[in-house]
């Protein structure tokens, strides 16, 4: 198999994954599955860098493994043990409704891109359509759950779709831009689970139920 | 006048010009300000303290004077605004009380509203010609395509009307007249009012002549409905400066009925014709501003001496401030279109152009609106004079209704000085009608193509080929008056000899005649909100209040008003629905993060879809 | 220079962290270096002329100026205001006395964040530092840890970060359209080059480029329907901050918009990114309307305003012209100054009342002269009256709209009849806050040092603006025309 | 200027001292009408006489407008009678007011009146100030329409041109516009003289009355000039409707004064004769009546220009 089809291949497994993490109830499993998601990209970059040469994909590779496959899902697990919670309760959608909706969403992703010309990038049927699919469902995820761990993990999905669009751009993104994303993102996340933890402390919950106070 | 180059944005430098329409108003504005600034000297000290003749009454002045001299759409806009805040600072000197704030907000809402459909009208011209200058406006509006022309006027008519106090645009003056302090009120309703003329004279004669026969239909059907609404509601007031403030509403729709008959007269050509209508517009747009603002001066002067200005409390005053009293009087007998005064002079001009437009019109339709609009404005003036007859009659005449109109005290000098010198004009303008519609001759030839013939000291309503029109001599007239009202004693004298006069109390029926005898400003209207009730809408609550059970009645409580129409089925309406939507609307931020990543998902989805 | 205003908040957050008892000093200082240098930075744009500066890093042109002198403006005003306002704060005990050295290193930092924006010529980097003012600002809208507050920086936060990730897409798809125009893969993001061959770029990647940064920047610059973070953020944050997010975050985050849309309007041609901004500029005016109508709160109702004015300057821009890009530069400017100085006076207002309700703010005028003045005046002028600097830059919006396509006149009538609409609500709301008689027991009068410099002279200058502009005021915004117009490389 | 003068001190003589007369005649022709004997045609005279002769009373509540006022009415009313062209043209005022002015003098008249009638404090005379100015301000609306309705034919409003016209056309006068205008102002005038059906003359029932209310605290001889200065309005308005609607025989030179005077004494009579029949065979109408009549009035007068218009 080439690189463009196995990473084609991967990109459809991403999307995959992703409509399972819609799928998937329980938060722990969910964490899960947004690892595995990171894995599969972690193989996409390798396969780029195996494929193209590049030294510096070889570091986005690590990278990957670093932050998303590890790191992240280490945070929101060790979260998520702090506030003992196990499942998203009540989604505003029911899952066969949140399941339909993303396959709209996904093909309208493929509509979107589908007579894009990429003239730099890496040779992928889908991946780029794959990538805006991602960062829909991603922002789905966060739109139909209640809780702010959930929310975190829509956005670490869309963060996903991103990161694979930048993979398969020739050779990725300027190092130093790639770096300072990357610190971002981390820095980010980091705040957003400070806030997870205040607003626990303060209204006992990670219900985002309660955060509607603040109204017209 | 432009050697100043200001103007924020590039291309628009502020200019100034002086034509014979700007003069004619800087010249009202100038001569009424000053007679009220005198009086507010001395009104000021009523209310120690105040700044009544502060920043904002003199930014008010020089304001009004900037609306008249702008040479360009954005000085003008700027002058105009200025002078709308102005005047709402001012209004709202006595803003600890709910009903201030209520009508200043009101005032600035809809003032602000009307300089936006203003700015309508602007940007329209600005789109058809490229420029901001007036100058240049006037020069292209030959050439202005018909649909625009008509989307300025009507834009201009009601943003401009909207200022001037027109029905049903005119919610505003009743509400803020009087609760401004008088001097204010006075050279709001005097004058500020009047630029809104100003603006649709600009508008109707300059910046989209000549426009089509409906246009002046239109504004006869507005100022004649002004007009005898107006009226009507000004019958129904007790509060002295609200009865005076509907009188605003009134006149403005007698100088709009005026100004309908000269925009019919032009659409069909006959520019002589069309001067009569506007000269009549220009006199009375002059004579209102002397005589109302005399008026709310002498409102001003009695509340200063009673603390009210509720007419039901008034009475007597002619014996207690004789001064203020004759004051009011000259000016409620100008208000009413009695001769030899101005009120009449003007509203005989525009009798006079209504009945020529009606006679050169060339068809039906076109004809019976300026005639039936000098029947109508029979009425008005029919109607004005009852109301003055009521004002002066009960608010002067008579028995004290309270205590404090019975130890009134006369007013200081500097007010009395104040509502001299317009005492003074009103008859001075009646006299001088002829040559004072000579001196407006550069104006109306200016906007309606022709200027009234000059006729010496007799003011002819005279076209050409007319061969038996009106004319009309008031100071001939007045000798006679004066005169014959001379002659009358004398004469009875001479031919009956001396009679002595005896001073005995009032007939009344045998009993001594109480305050609580007299008729009241209520009463005294009820003829005529009976006669008009379809129009005005009268309501009345009576409250019998009883005693010891039933049978013993204790107080009966009556209130009487005027169902506010407009209000309530046209801005109440409006601003409910307005309200009402807002709250639906306001449910977008109902509070869930999630609903607002849906809208950013929903607005990604449409962006992606519409990009592809 | 531009190294040393860089350095200057940086420095400044580094002396908080140093020097806890002198944070307080520390920032002031900062921020004072940062308007002096910030101006000067500006001043040296405005000649019309783009240069780069720090090895290629930095690009400065008009447009950047503007932005750098906005934000050194209404920040040197945040910051300097900011040691008053919380040593009140801590007075009432809202807050513990150690807790204000965190605010000035997050407000330093946010300052840094912010002039980094325009400075950067690289696009990545511009967007590291956009994310990097919503991680700081996140933390300064969450700084009374109170529910409200938590709540709004989670929204803020959450919204902001979502949208930031759906620009850093756009981002990428610019990086496909220039890798393959650019040989050098450092240009391919550098926004001047691109400008200077965005016509080689594809523009059916573009115009997807331009929707996914319209949203994900718009989310950040408060256009509707993704504003919904902003009445949250700005009502619940420390009053200079609310100053500091109004006046110059939302006009950094506009600020990355117009970048996209001038290559856009390379590549793709037409008036494609034009049309959506006139869009979305209309509709942000529009949703704006109902919340002014009905509103309980002070600064809520100063936010919506926000939203409008900044559908007022994306309409602008997408109006176009030179007029219409004149006035839309001269709005952002007059919208920074005269919103940053109405927080700040709601800020005062709010501590003197200790709240922000709207029913319960009365007699302001009487109780608090400066403020209610300010508070009238400034509404009336961001309302759009006559004869303020405001008024005059919607009017060349309108003015240059009706010159031009239909849907720039569609698009003036919304902005005519909304900001009537709003005129009416704000009036509304500020009239009964200021002209009713103030409540008896309200708590003594300590007015703010200086509070002349932060809100009479704001006020002054805005009612100047009406009237006359300084020339280097004239020179900053024909250039920042000329700039959006895409006349300079 | 001073035959001109003179021509006006003779025309104002005139229709001051035949004023009384006219209504005495009108009394005359009223009571022969219902079967009664009726007093003598020349009996106003003498109660006027009497009345000029007689000590007069004033309210202590009243004021200098009290005084005033007669002399303002009676001032008004005269210089509205030269303002009429009677037996000749052009009436002695004629250049210097028209049609309107002689409608605004009248309006003068009636303000001094009406706040005659308030000044004593005293009930009646406020109630017929209030009925008076409500009554006259719905037939001013259909008296100016039906004067248009004149001038749309003859060219304008002055008074003196419209009779010349319309006496120059002959029975050509006579047009169906013409006549309902005709119709218009005789029952404008009805309302302006205070006959039946819209006030009785003869009353002085306090609920009822509308002028004589304003009249009440009068006595004397301020009372004799208000009299006899509503009688000469009276008689100016029959002239008025004379001179506008059926001027023929009027003179155009000194040589046609003689016939002028009988065809304009014929006239009156016909006028007394007419209104005598109107007010023996009606009743008076309650007050809110009133409007009823008054549009009427109105409808008359706008009926008589789209028919001058249609058929011009």
């Amino acid at each position: 198999m080439t690189g463009p089809a196995v990473v084609d291949a991967l990109a459809l497994a991403l999307l995959g994954l992703a409509l399972l993490g819609v799928a998937t109830r329980g938060l722990v499993a969910s964490v899960r599955i947004l690892a595995v998601q990171s894995a599969a990209l972690a193989l996409v970059a390798a396969t780029v860098a195996l494929d193209s040469g590049a030294p510096h994909m070889w570091a986005a590779f690590a990278l990957t493994v670093a932050v998303r496959t590890i790191a992240v899902p280490t945070v929101l697990l060790r979260v998520l043990r702090a506030v003992e919670l196990r499942r998203e309760t009540r989604p505003l959608l029911s899952t066969r409704s949140a399941l339909l909706i993303s396959i709209g969403l996904s093909l309208v992703a493929f509509l979107a891109t589908g007579r894009l010309h990429l003239p730099g990038a890496f040779p992928s049927q889908h991946a780029l359509a794959v990538s805006l699919a991602l960062m829909l469902v991603g922002l789905l995820l966060m739109i139909t759950r209640r809780k702010a761990i959930s929310q975190v993990i829509g956005l670490i999905t869309i963060e996903n779709g991103i990161f694979l669009a930048g993979l398969i751009a020739t050779l990725g993104l300027p190092l130093f831009v790639e770096i300072g994303v990357f610190l971002d993102l981390l820095v980010g996340v980091a705040v957003m689970a400070v806030f997870t933890l205040r607003i626990n402390e303060r209204f006992d919950t990670l219900n985002t139920d309660l955060l509607r106070k603040l109204r017209g | 006048m432009s050697g100043l180059t200001l103007g924020p944005l590039p291309g628009l430098v502020l200019s100034w010009r002086l034509d014979p329409l700007g003069a004619f108003f800087a010249l009202v504005i100038v001569g009424v300000s000053l007679a009220v600034t005198i009086y507010a000297l001395g009104y000021g000290r009523h209310w120690p303290g105040r700044p009544f003749l502060g920043p904002a009454y003199l930014v008010f002045v020089a304001s009004m004077l900037g609306v008249v001299v702008a040479g360009d759409a954005y000085t003008f806009l700027l002058a105009w605004e200025t002078m709308s805040l102005a005047s709402f600072a001012l209004v709202v000197t006595d803003h600890r009380q709910a009903a201030v704030r209520s009508a200043g907000w009101v005032y600035l809402v809809m003032t602000h509203a009307a300089t936006a459909l203003i700015t309508g009208a602007f940007l329209l011209l600005w789109r058809a010609t490229g420029s901001l200058s007036f100058a240049e406006w006037a020069a292209a509006a030959p050439r202005l395509d018909p649909v625009t022309a008509s989307a300025v006027f009507l834009l201009g008519l009601v943003g401009f009307g909207t200022k001037a106090g027109m029905i049903p645009v005119h919610v505003w003056l009743p509400r803020a007249h009087p609760v401004a302090p008088s001097h204010v009120s006075a050279l709001m309703s005097g004058v500020m009012i009047k630029l809104g003329i100003y603006g649709i004279l600009r508008v109707a004669f300059e910046w989209t002549a000549p426009g089509p026969a409906w246009w002046g239909v239109l504004v006869l059907l507005l100022g004649a409905g002004s007009a005898v609404l107006g009226v009507l509601y000004a019958l129904m007031q007790h509060d002295l400066k609200r009865l005076l403030a509907y009188h605003s509403v009134e006149n403005i729709g007698i100088i709009l009925l005026g100004a309908g008959a000269a925009l019919l007269a032009r659409s069909e050509g006959q520019s002589a014709l069309a001067a009569i209508g506007l000269t009549a517009a220009l006199f009375h747009v002059a004579n209102h501003a002397v005589f109302k603002a005399l008026l709310f001066m002498g409102a001003g002067a009695v509340d200063a001496a009673t603390g009210t200005r509720d007419l039901e409390h008034l009475g007597g005053l002619v014996k207690r401030m004789p001064a203020t009293a004759a004051l009011f009087l000259v000016g409620s007998a100008a208000i009413s279109g009695l001769p030899p005064l101005n009120g009449f002079a003007s509203e005989w001009l525009t009798f006079q152009a209504l009945l020529v437009t009606g006679r050169g019109a060339p068809a039906l339709w076109l004809a019976l609106p300026p005639l039936v609009g000098g029947a109508l404005l029979a009425l008005t003036g029919a109607l004005a004079l009852a109301c003055f007859v009521k004002a002066f009659g009960v608010g002067f005449l008579g028995l004290a209704r309270s205590a404090r109109a019975a130890e009134a005290r006369e007013t200081g000098r500097a007010e009395l000085a104040g509502m001299a010198i317009l005492a003074a004009a009103c008859v001075a303008l009646g006299l001088g009608a002829a040559p004072v519609v000579s001196a407006l001759g550069p104006a109306t030839a200016a906007l309606a193509g022709s200027a009234m013939p000059a006729g010496g000291a007799v003011l002819h309503a005279q076209p050409a080929g007319v061969i038996a029109a009106g004319s009309l001599a008031l100071p001939w007239l007045a000798v006679a008056v004066v005169a014959l009202a001379l002659a009358v004693p004398a004469l009875a004298r001479l031919a009956a000899g001396p009679v002595r006069t005896r001073v005995v109390e009032t007939w009344a029926c045998g009993v001594v005649p109480q305050p609580l005898n007299e008729y009241t400003s209520t009463a005294f209207a009820k003829p005529i909100r009976l006669m008009f009730r379809d129009l005005v809408r009268p309501v009345r609550d009576v409250d019998v209040i009883h005693r010891l059970g039933t049978r013993f009645v204790a107080r009966i409580e009556y209130r009487s008003g005027v169902a506010p129409v407009f209000e309530r089925y046209l801005y109440r309406a409006l601003t409910d629905r307005l309200v009402a939507t807002a709250r639906l609307l306001r449910q977008i931020q109902n509070g869930s993060l999630q609903a607002y990543l849906a809208y950013l998902c929903a607005a990604l989805v449409a962006l992606l879809v519409l990009a592809r | 220079m531009t190294l040393a205003l860089l350095a200057a908040p940086l420095l400044a957050a580094l002396g908080c962290l140093a020097l806890p008892r002198a944070a307080a000093w520390a920032s002031s200082l900062g921020a004072l270096a940062t308007l002096g240098l910030g101006f000067a930075v500006a001043a040296g744009t405005f000649g019309g002329t783009a240069r780069y500066e720090a090895g290629g890093y930095v690009y400065l042109d008009a447009l950047s100026g503007l932005i750098v002198l906005i934000v050194a403006l209404v920040g040197a005003a945040a910051a300097l205001r900011s040691p008053a306002y919380l040593a009140r704060e801590v007075a009432h005990g809202t807050i513990p006395p150690t807790q204000p050295r965190w605010y000035y290193v997050w407000l330093q930092l946010s300052l840094f964040a912010m002039l980094a924006v325009p400075l950067l010529d690289n696009l990545g980097l511009m967007w590291v530092a956009v994310e990097a003012t919503t991680v700081t600002t996140a933390l300064l809208v969450g700084f009374y840890r109170r529910g409200h507050a938590l709540e709004a920086a989670w929204k803020y936060l959450v919204l902001c970060t979502a949208g930031i990730a759906i620009a850093l897409f756009g981002v990428l798809l610019t990086y496909y359209a220039a890798v393959h125009v650019l040989p050098d893969e450092a240009a391919a993001l550098s926004w001047a080059a691109l400008r200077a061959n965005a016509a080689h770029l594809d523009p059916e990647l573009m115009k997807l480029a331009f929707a996914l940064v319209l949203v994900g920047y718009g989310t950040k610059a408060g256009l509707a329907p993704m504003h919904t973070w902003l009445p949250d953020a700005h009502g619940q944050a420390p009053a200079p901050v609310s100053a500091l997010l109004s006046g110059a975050l939302l006009s950094c985050a506009l600020y990355a918009v117009l970048r996209y849309h001038l290559l856009a309007v390379g590549a793709v041609g037409g008036t494609y990114s034009a049309d959506l901004l006139l869009l979305f500029g209309a509709l942000s005016i529009a949703v704006a309307v109902p919340f002014v109508l009905v509103q309980h709160d002070l600064k809520r109702l100063f936010a919506y305003s926000s939203v409008e004015h900044i559908g007022i300057v994306a309409l602008g821009v997408g109006v176009g012209g030179r007029l219409g890009l004149f006035a839309a530069a001269f709005h952002l400017f007059n919208h920074a100054v005269a919103k940053s100085m109405l927080f700040l006076a709601a800020g005062a207002i709010g501590q003197r009342y200790g709240t922000l309700r709207l029913a319960r703010l009365r007699g302001v005028a009487e109780a608090m002269p400066l403020e209610g003045v300010v508070l009238l005046a400034g509404t009336l002028a961001i309302a759009g009256s006559p004869p303020f600097a405001p008024f005059a830059s919607e009017l060349g919006i309108a003015l240059a709209g009706f010159a031009g396509r239909p849907a720039a006149v569609a698009a003036s009538v919304v902005l005519v009849t909304g900001t009537v609409l709003i005129f009416g609500g704000m009036l509304y709301h500020v009239i009964q806050v200021t002209l009713r008689a103030a409540p008896a027991n309200l708590a003594p009068a300590t007015p703010l040092p200086f509070g002349w410099a932060f809100l009479a002279l704001p006020l002054a200058a805005l009612l100047v603006g009406g009237i006359w502009l300084p020339p280097f005021l004239t020179d900053a915004f024909t250039a920042v025309g000329a700039v959006l117009e895409g006349s300079t490389p | 200027m001073i035959e001109a003068g003179a021509l006006a001190a003779a025309q104002l003589a005139l229709l001051i001292a035949i004023a009384p007369g006219v209504n005495g005649l009108i009394k005359t022709l009223k009571a022969r009408l219902q079967g009664r004997r009726g007093p003598h045609p020349l009996q106003p005279y003498r109660e006027l006489w009497k009345l000029l002769r007689k000590d007069t009373v004033v309210s202590a509540r009243a004021s200098w407008v009290t005084r005033a006022a007669p002399l303002v009415y009676a001032g008004a009313i005269a210089t509205a009678a030269l303002l009429v062209p009677a037996l000749w043209i052009p009436a002695p005022l004629g250049g210097w007011g028209d049609a309107l002015a002689l409608v605004g003098l009248f309006a003068l008249a009636r303000f001094a009146l009406a706040l005659a009638g308030l000044d004593q404090g005293s009930a009646f005379g406020g109630m017929g100030s209030s009925r008076e100015v409500a009554v006259a301000a719905l037939a001013e609306p259909a008296l100016v329409l039906a004067l248009f309705a004149v001038a749309l034919r003859t060219g304008g409003t002055d008074l003196s041109a419209t009779a010349a016209t319309l006496a120059a056309l002959g029975p050509a006068a006579i047009t169906p516009g013409q006549l309902l205008a005709l119709a218009a102002v005789a029952i404008v005038i009805a309302a302006e003289t205070g006959r039946v059906p819209v006030d009785n003359p003869d009353t002085h029932l306090e609920l009822t009355m509308i002028h004589e209310g304003m009249l009440l605290e009068y006595a004397g001889r301020p009372l004799g000039i208000l009299v006899w200065a509503t009688l000469l309005k009276q008689t100016v308005l029959f002239a008025l409707l004379i001179a506008a609607f059926f001027p023929w025989g009027i003179a155009a030179t000194g040589g046609g004064v003689p016939r002028a005077a009988a065809a304009f004494g014929a006239k009156l009579l016909c006028l007394a004769i007419g209104v005598a029949l109107a007010e023996s065979s009606q009743a008076k109408l309650r007050i809110f009546k009133v409007p009823e009549l008054m549009g009427a009035a109105f409808l008359l007068a706008l009926l008589a220009v789209v028919t001058d218009l249609v058929l011009a």
